[in-house]
């Protein structure tokens, strides 16, 4: 289990020292690779039994595993992605080569930080872990490659809401370990296996309070409204292989964070209390983000609005419980990790085509990337939560369990907003999509992306190949999910154990 | 062979042509059509067996622990796999000729295969969720062939179309959702064993949400506005099958739900569907008529005639409410006999559309005339989709039409006074209907294909190539086979209709139609013989009386004037001005006058005229709503103002109110 | 000492104190003065831990004391005075709210936090009131990122927040294990610093160190 | 045998357009020509030779036709002095109507055939007419069919007594107007015009010469009488035999001579007291007698009678 900690901090300090650009980049794909190689026994066994080490500290059951995996596999398609991504960024004179130093041994150390959030049992670890995501991530936002105004706007927002948030977050922890001192005497416990097994004995009141903290602590980190606030300017403004891990993953973790506390507050509480709460913030989630998805002129932000909205459904798949609605939550983790990755992608490529990331300066990407245009239409319809994409499944899952419950002013008002969510998508990438191709960057500009096509071939290859993967595997998604992630996602609900 | 062999052959004909479709070899890419006709042919001989045997399991998988595909299929979906089947088969001979010279044929041709899958499943989808997933791959990929041709105006009645399927399909999703809340199961079978759990008030909330989710689909009013914008945006053998099969999957579903799910309602479910099926084919036909864009026009005839379709459905389900089952079973025939006729009819226009455009290069049909001389068999299908869409005998139409008029005048015979007085108002409006109808394809193909040609557009264009002339020639046959043996038809539909009114309606005699109900007889064939011998007799008479006579051709009547011109024919806009001025209260027209002078006010320079209707339910219904929504949204903007001490300040908030109440 | 109640009226003493000083914060407008009032606060901090660990005995709380007392009493101090320096700023002026409407609602969110945090969530430990004042302080931290425009103010009340915060780890529970508060401090250590940095990115980017300018990105 | 009544209306619908006239013309105060001149004008007009425009379609030519034989199925479908033909089983009323669509569809399209602005305003016109018409007629059949409980118009004409019933009045007048409208009489045209301004029935008419036109008019005639005959057969069928004996036959077919005589008389009253209407009133003229209809109808359904 160490060592698949160990391999991105090294092959940050490897990155970090190399000079020569090309290098460099293939250095940080082995690295991110050998991570994949390793990461899988670990992923397998971690599915079979619990695994604790360093004194319980550091553990992994089947839901660390499920979001370990994929903050592996996300980490390996952004670095597959940021080799063609960044190579073009430096032809074009947007970054040189301290920058690509800086933004390799960032992105592999983000990459730690948010592997050790999947491993950490120790609640205030965990809480570190978190917040290193944060102050990780900022500076790969704030100094990536480029010191741009609007970049440092956006990552001081980022660390400081995010931060503040948080600070609530381990408030939250304080807590919980508080109220477990009760319970197990003047050791209390941090560790989560700990305080699984005493949950039900909790001080319910305590326990209340606590998980308020929590809520808006990490909830500000998984981009819940109303909290959500630095999420689109930090998304639209973070690279893009970034803003994919961001949005993909990142916010999965907080929320990760999220659901480890539901499982131990929910014995003494009683599930109504965390239920309800998780369902208002996720139905405000959707309804805001709904609405600034309509009326959205910047695509990227179309894509941080779209995240606020998904992490809503996740929650309110949490929410409303029951192993229907936490297959459905757990599902569309799964699912958004793979389709907002790829829009994100999409939009990189896009972005470095017509230079801008307004709609309205983007205009028929389908005939001038046919490729491109139908991945994008394909993940854009997939986010929009249309069958037979994978999205549609865990949402209509989320929506049973809803029904399965009752709640039917729930599922009335999440139906209303994921009408307003597709309209506001179509009409956002139709217009991009569609048309004529008038909106290319200068000359030279585009001139320089079709040489950057023709001289570096192999990372064009190979983003593509990922992104198709990708694409298909949304469509596939879409239609059966696959024994494995079937099983995975079942005992992530027995390890869970809520209700 | 088993009957589900025909269903895995069929699809994986159409699963090769897709994929044959995307391979880059141009060669082996015209293959794919020809995949497709025989895929449809698999489908064609499967309908057979769903009709008369019966219901039957094809297969299940799971999707995930929650979740399963189902398909299976009964008479109902034996029904329309066979109109889809039929449809398909010529549209595919169509398209050999018709794609030849189109961009990007590969994609088209896998949308295409893909498009005609979906619609199989959704009309054997044993589940709620292969029924949503079927039913929405179909929206996305006729989405995708709606928005084929990438341009601006195609991507914007995309996403009208798009959007409003999607309202549609939430309301179907909630329907679905309180059928299996209330009877815990999620495929039909299992439902409408159980629906007798489901309470009365929640039938009927069902029943109008189906009303809405499904009738988006089939474009009633006021649901309707999609369809002339989405169905005009896509190449002409797309346009066939989503105007011919497509919408069609809406009735499907309706039925499926409110007929044989729900089994019967009260009395209003049917008034209230006679109503919309009066309102939609009134409206429908009134805007088709200022339509003189040629696909624009016939989408808009679409409206009207699934008006008429739910005018016998609605019927059916009137009478079956008053336990009426054989006048329910006589209009659900002509509902049904509608359905298949206007798949027919709808798709040969939309055919002859395409041929025409591909030779004109243009929709509007004052660019045309005289293209009967220059193409003359797109000429004669066209007639003869034009006659039947009018209902006019001896073709297929007509006898549907005939169905739904005995149907509503049937209406006398039942016991409640709203029964009575709305059913000959649906007669009424059918009558109504029958003849704006009639005047509007009097303008469509006289203005297009008669008189000479009004633009340069016109003027040297080609008969399209065989295939293209087979596709249309099929369904010419059809309109008129189907037209003169109405007894063939009703036994393919008996067993559908069956199941949902539990009575076969009538006898049918052979090549007379017999509704012992009215002692009303009919007998197409009889007409059409009858014309025919007499034709023959007429002309032995003029010969006897008259002998063979010298014919001169000469110019037409010009009032002694200097030779005519093309600008001198009367125009669509001139033709229809008449029924602009007695329906102005419905179309709003409104009417511009640019006049230049060279000397005020005696000597004009030019007159610059232009009209046009008023879009209602654009104008009053989805605009302010539309408009509506941005203002809101626009407001609510506001509240990312990019001030981080505000953001910090909802943190705040949240945590006292949190705090607060959350305790 | 060994008179334990005294003990805890103590702890409550340096606790109502660190409230105070959280306050007092809110009328202060020299930025001098502000990282000064966090000193002051920073330092009756590792007070308090050094008081839990002579009450509790536990070797690894003086330790927390000393590395609190280090890092936030004296380094982060001094961090905060040289970006103060270096961003040639010495007033926050015309802040959002003024002072006696910030103190005024410092004084409600401290009655917020009295009236929502009732009686049984108190299970154990040495004083009730320590949780309201910690997150009272940690409330009004968050009051004064609101309520000031600088960008060195916000990262002080984050700070503040963080005192709170640590009040309520070290009294509540007599401590967390050793690592997790290094880590703790570590986290946060790097956090100022990063914040530091980009306050004088702001400062160089935006030509002001207020961040009403900050409003670019929005909608 | 039975099955050839038909050819009494075909035989004799020139007269009763003769009768018409003269009628009129003696109204106006004009000697007129004789009762036999439209017979003449048919055999004039099958011996001339013809002259068809040059822009014309093979659907200009197949109209005559279509338009001749659809009136004559027309025409084989409607009780003439029998009910006892089995000629019923082709079709009911409702396809009677739809019959003379066709003929008039293919009228409209051979008027706009030529190319001019005459036949197009011509087919306009008169595709106008019939949606006006159209409606109402159907209303005040379906008021006679649902008291007869049958569409047949066999069943109708034999189901029908001499009590006339409120709603039969006024659906019997509202089917009068239609009949006006449909034979193309005043008010709603004027039959004796070629003004390129008012006429609607001439103006599809206009390019036809010799034995097309003929043919046209011949089945104009024969149309007139069809109407004359179901108006009859609806509404006052009295006397109509049901069987083939010869005494009921010769009241049968007397009475139909008086009938129709009648019905000709009261076209020639209105064409001599009324004026032609402009086009743009007929939908008040009309649309009054939709009214009309419908009242019929809700008062047979309300009352029973």
């Amino acid at each position: 289990m160490i060592e698949i900690l160990l391999i991105p901090v090294i092959t940050a300090a490897v990155c970090y020292m190399l000079k020569n650009y090309r290098l460099i980049s293939y250095v940080s794909l082995t690295g991110a690779v050998t991570l994949t190689g390793f990461s899988m026994p670990v992923i397998f066994s971690s599915m079979s039994s619990p695994h604790e080490i360093m004194g319980g500290m550091l553990y992994t059951d089947a839901l660390s595993g499920y979001i370990m995996a994929l903050v592996i596999f996300l980490g390996l398609v952004s670095a597959i992605y940021s080799i063609g991504y960044l190579e073009h960024e430096l032809k074009v004179g947007l970054t040189d080569i301290a920058g690509m130093r800086r933004y390799y041994a960032l992105l592999h150390l983000f990459i730690f930080t948010m592997l050790l959030v999947t491993v950490a049992n120790n609640l205030a670890l965990m809480w570190i872990a978190v917040e290193a995501t944060t102050i990780v991530s900022a500076v790969l936002i704030g100094f990536g490659f480029r010191k741009r105004a609007l970049a440092i706007e956006a990552a001081w927002k980022y660390i400081i809401l995010c931060t503040v948030g948080i600070t609530f977050a381990l408030l939250g922890t304080f807590i919980t370990y508080y109220a477990s001192t009760a319970v197990m005497g003047t050791e209390g416990a941090l560790n989560w296996t700990e305080l699984k097994e005493i949950a039900a004995k909790l001080n319910p009141s305590t326990m209340k309070l606590a998980f308020i903290f929590v809520l808006v602590g990490y909830g500000t980190k998984a981009g819940l409204a109303p909290v959500h606030n630095w999420l689109p300017d930090a998304h639209s403004q973070a690279p893009s292989p970034i803003s994919a891990l961001l949005s993909g993953i990142l916010l999965n973790t907080a929320f990760y964070g999220i659901m480890r506390f539901v499982s131990i507050v929910e014995p003494s509480t009683g599930e109504f209390f965390t239920g309800n709460l998780l369902i208002i913030f996720g139905l405000i989630s959707i309804g805001i983000s709904s609405v600034f998805i309509l009326v959205q002129d910047n695509y990227k932000r179309l894509l941080a609005y779209s995240s606020i909205e998904h992490m809503g459904i996740i929650s309110l798949g949490v929410g409303i419980g029951g192993p229907v609605g936490i297959y459905g939550a757990l599902l569309h983790i799964l699912n958004h990790a793979l389709s907002k990755p790829l829009m994100f992608f999409a939009s990189g490529k896009i972005q470095a085509h017509y230079g801008s990331t307004r709609i309205e300066n983007v205009n028929g990407v389908l005939s001038s990337m046919p490729l491109l245009g139908t991945l994008t239409f394909i993940g854009a319809l997939s986010l929009a939560g249309t069958p037979p994409f994978n999205i549609f499944l865990s949402e209509f899952t989320i929506l049973k369990a809803g029904v399965d419950k009752g709640l039917w002013l729930v599922v009335g008002l999440f139906l209303l907003f994921v009408i307003i969510v597709f309209y506001g998508i179509l009409s956002g990438f139709g217009k991009m999509l569609f048309g004529t191709a008038t909106g290319l960057k200068s000359e030279s500009a585009e001139e320089q992306s079709v040489k950057g096509a023709e001289t570096f071939k192999l990372p064009n290859v190979l983003t593509n190949t990922t992104m198709i993967v990708m694409a298909l595997s949304i469509i596939a998604l879409g239609f059966k999910v696959p024994d494995f992630i079937d099983s995975t996602i079942k005992t992530c609900i027995n390890v869970l154990g809520i209700r | 062979m088993n009957p589900q062999n025909y269903l895995y052959i069929g699809a994986l004909f159409f699963l090769s042509g897709a994929v044959v479709s995307l391979l880059p070899l141009p060669k082996v890419k015209n293959y794919t059509y020809i995949l497709s006709s025989l895929g449809a042919v698999s489908f064609a001989v499967l309908s057979l067996f769903l009709l008369f045997a019966p219901p039957l399991n094809i297969f299940s998988i799971s999707i995930s622990p929650i979740f399963e595909f189902i398909f299976c299929g009964d008479a109902l979906s034996g029904f329309f796999v066979m109109v889809i089947s039929i449809l398909t088969l010529s549209v595919s001979i169509f398209s050999i000729g018709y794609t030849k010279d189109i961009g990007n044929k590969g994609l088209k041709g896998f949308l295409y295969n893909l498009f005609i899958l979906s619609m199989y499943a959704v009309v054997m989808s044993g589940n709620i969720v292969t029924f949503l997933i079927s039913w929405e791959t179909m929206s996305v990929v006729s989405y995708f062939l709606v928005t084929f041709d990438r341009s601006e105006k195609s991507a914007k009645a995309g996403l009208i179309y798009a959007v409003m399927t999607h309202v549609g399909t939430a309301f179907i999703i909630t329907l679905f959702f309180m059928l299996y809340k209330n009877t815990g199961h999620m495929d039909f079978s299992n439902i409408k064993a159980a629906i007798t759990e489901v309470p009365d008030d929640v039938k009927s909330l069902i029943f109008i949400f189906s009303v809405i989710g499904f009738g988006t689909k089939a474009g009633i009013i006021p649901l309707h506005t999609w369809l002339p914008k989405a169905h005009p945006a896509a190449p002409s053998n797309i346009s066939a099958l989503m105007s011919g099969v497509m919408i069609k999957t809406g009735i499907y579903g309706f039925v499926r739900i409110s007929m044989d799910i729900m089994g019967h309602g009260p009395e209003w479910w049917g008034v209230m569907i006679i109503v919309i099926g009066a309102v939609s084919s009134i409206l429908g036909v009134l805007y088709a008529l200022m339509e003189h864009d040629i696909k624009r026009l016939l989408a808009y005839h679409s409206v009207e005639n699934i008006g008429i379709i739910l005018l016998g459905i609605g019927g059916a389900m009137m009478f079956k409410s008053h336990g009426l089952y054989t006048l329910s079973a006589i209009a659900l025939i002509a509902g049904f006999y509608h359905t298949l006729n206007h798949a027919l009819f709808k798709g040969l226009l939309f055919l002859g559309a395409g041929s025409v455009m591909h030779a004109t290069h243009t929709k509007n049909m004052e660019d045309m005339g005289g293209l009967i001389k220059s193409m003359p068999y797109t000429g004669l299908f066209f007639l003869i989709g034009s006659i039947s869409i009018c209902a006019l005998p001896p073709f297929n139409g007509f006898v549907s039409e005939w169905l739904t008029y005995q149907a509503l005048i049937l209406g006398f015979k039942s016991p409640s006074i709203t029964s009575k007085i709305i059913s000959p108002l649906g007669g009424a409006a059918l009558a109504l209907t029958g003849a704006l109808a009639a005047a509007c394809f009097v303008k469509a193909f006289g203005i297009s294909f008669l008189g000479i040609p009004r633009s340069s557009h016109a003027e040297n264009v080609k008969e399209s190539s065989p295939s293209m002339i087979t596709g249309m020639a099929i369904l010419a046959l059809l309109c008129l086979i189907f037209g003169i043996f109405p007894g063939a038809v009703i036994t393919l539909l008996s067993p559908a209709v069956f199941n949902l009114t539990g009575s076969y309606g009538m006898l049918s005699g052979k090549g007379v139609l017999h509704i012992s109900e009215t002692v009303a007889a009919l007998s197409p064939v009889a007409i059409l013989i009858t014309m025919v011998i007499t034709s023959v007799a007429t002309i032995v008479f003029i010969f006897i009386v008259s002998g063979k006579k010298k014919v001169t051709y000469g110019g037409s009547w010009d009032c002694g004037m200097p030779a005519l011109t093309p600008r001198m024919q009367y125009s669509a806009t001139a033709f229809t001005k008449p029924i602009r001025m007695i329906f102005k209260r419905i179309y709003l027209p409104r009417r511009e006058l640019r006049v230049s002078y060279i000397v005020k006010p005696f000597f004009v320079k030019s007159i610059k005229y232009s009209g046009e209707i008023t879009p209602f339910f654009e104008k009053y219904i989805y605009e302010p709503v539309t408009v509506f929504i941005h203002k809101f949204a626009g407001k609510v903007r506001l509240l990312q103002s990019g001030s981080l001490h505000l953001y910090l300040g909802y943190i705040l908030i949240t945590l006292i109110l949190l705090l607060i109440f959350g305790n | 000492m060994k008179n334990w109640i005294q003990v805890f009226s103590i702890i409550d003493f340096i606790s109502v104190g660190i409230l105070l000083t959280a306050i007092a914060m809110n009328a202060l407008r020299r930025l001098e003065s502000c990282v000064r009032a966090y000193m002051f606060n920073s330092w009756l901090l590792s007070f308090l831990i050094a008081i839990v660990a002579f009450m509790i005995g536990e070797a690894h709380l003086y330790m927390a004391s000393i590395v609190t007392f280090l890092s936030k009493g004296i380094v982060i101090p001094l961090f905060l005075r040289k970006i103060v320096k270096q961003m040639k700023v010495t007033h926050d002026v015309e802040p959002y709210i003024s002072n006696a409407l910030s103190l005024t609602i410092s004084g409600i969110l401290v009655a917020v936090v009295y009236v929502s945090l009732r009686e049984g969530i108190f299970v154990t430990g040495f004083s009730r009131n320590v949780l309201q004042i910690s997150t009272a302080v940690i409330l009004i931290g968050l009051f004064i990122m609101i309520s000031r425009r600088k960008a060195i103010t916000q990262v002080i009340g984050l700070l503040f927040m963080e005192n709170g915060l640590f009040l309520a780890g070290f009294s509540l529970t007599f401590g967390m294990p050793i690592i997790i508060e290094l880590g703790v401090l570590f986290d946060m250590l790097m956090g100022v610093i990063i914040l530091g940095i980009f306050a004088i990115q702001i400062k160089r980017a935006f030509t002001s160190s207020d961040l009403d300018k900050l409003t670019i990105l929005k909608g | 045998m039975e099955y050839m009544q038909f050819l009494i209306v075909i035989i004799f619908s020139p007269l009763v357009q003769g009768v018409i006239k003269k009628l009129k013309a003696n109204m106006q105060g004009r000697v007129g020509a004789g009762v036999f001149q439209p017979y003449y004008d048919l055999i004039r007009l099958f011996k001339k030779d013809m002259v068809i425009s040059g822009a014309t379609s093979w659907i200009f030519k197949a109209t005559p036709y279509i338009v001749f034989t659809s009136t004559i199925a027309a025409a084989m479908i409607v009780p003439v002095i029998t009910t006892g033909s089995n000629l019923s089983m082709m079709g009911d009323v409702i396809a009677l109507i739809y019959i003379f669509a066709l003929g008039r569809f293919f009228m409209a399209l051979a008027g706009l055939d030529a190319g001019t602005a005459f036949g197009g305003e011509g087919s306009s016109r008169e595709m106008t007419v019939a949606i006006l018409v159209e409606p109402m007629m159907m209303l005040s059949i379906f008021t006679a069919a649902i008291s007869a409980g049958s569409t047949n118009i066999t069943k109708i004409a034999e189901a029908q007594g001499i009590f006339y019933s409120p709603s039969h009045i006024l659906a019997l007048s509202a089917f009068i107007i239609a009949v006006i409208a449909e034979t193309g009489r005043i008010p709603v045209d004027n039959p004796d015009t070629h003004l390129e301004l008012t006429m609607i029935h001439e103006g599809m008419l206009l390019e036809y010469s010799g034995r097309y036109l003929a043919l046209m008019e011949w089945a104009h005639y024969i149309k007139q009488v069809l109407l004359f005959t179901i108006a009859v057969d609806i509404f006052f069928p009295f006397g109509i035999s049901n069987n083939m004996e010869l005494s009921g036959l010769a009241i049968s077919f007397s009475t139909y001579l008086l009938k129709m005589f009648f019905m000709a008389g009261m076209m020639a009253l209105i064409e001599s007291t009324r004026a032609k209407m402009r086009f743009f009133q007929l939908p008040s003229l009309l649309g009054g007698a939709f009214i009309l209809a419908l009242l019929s109808l809700l008062i047979y359904i309300m009352m029973g009678k």
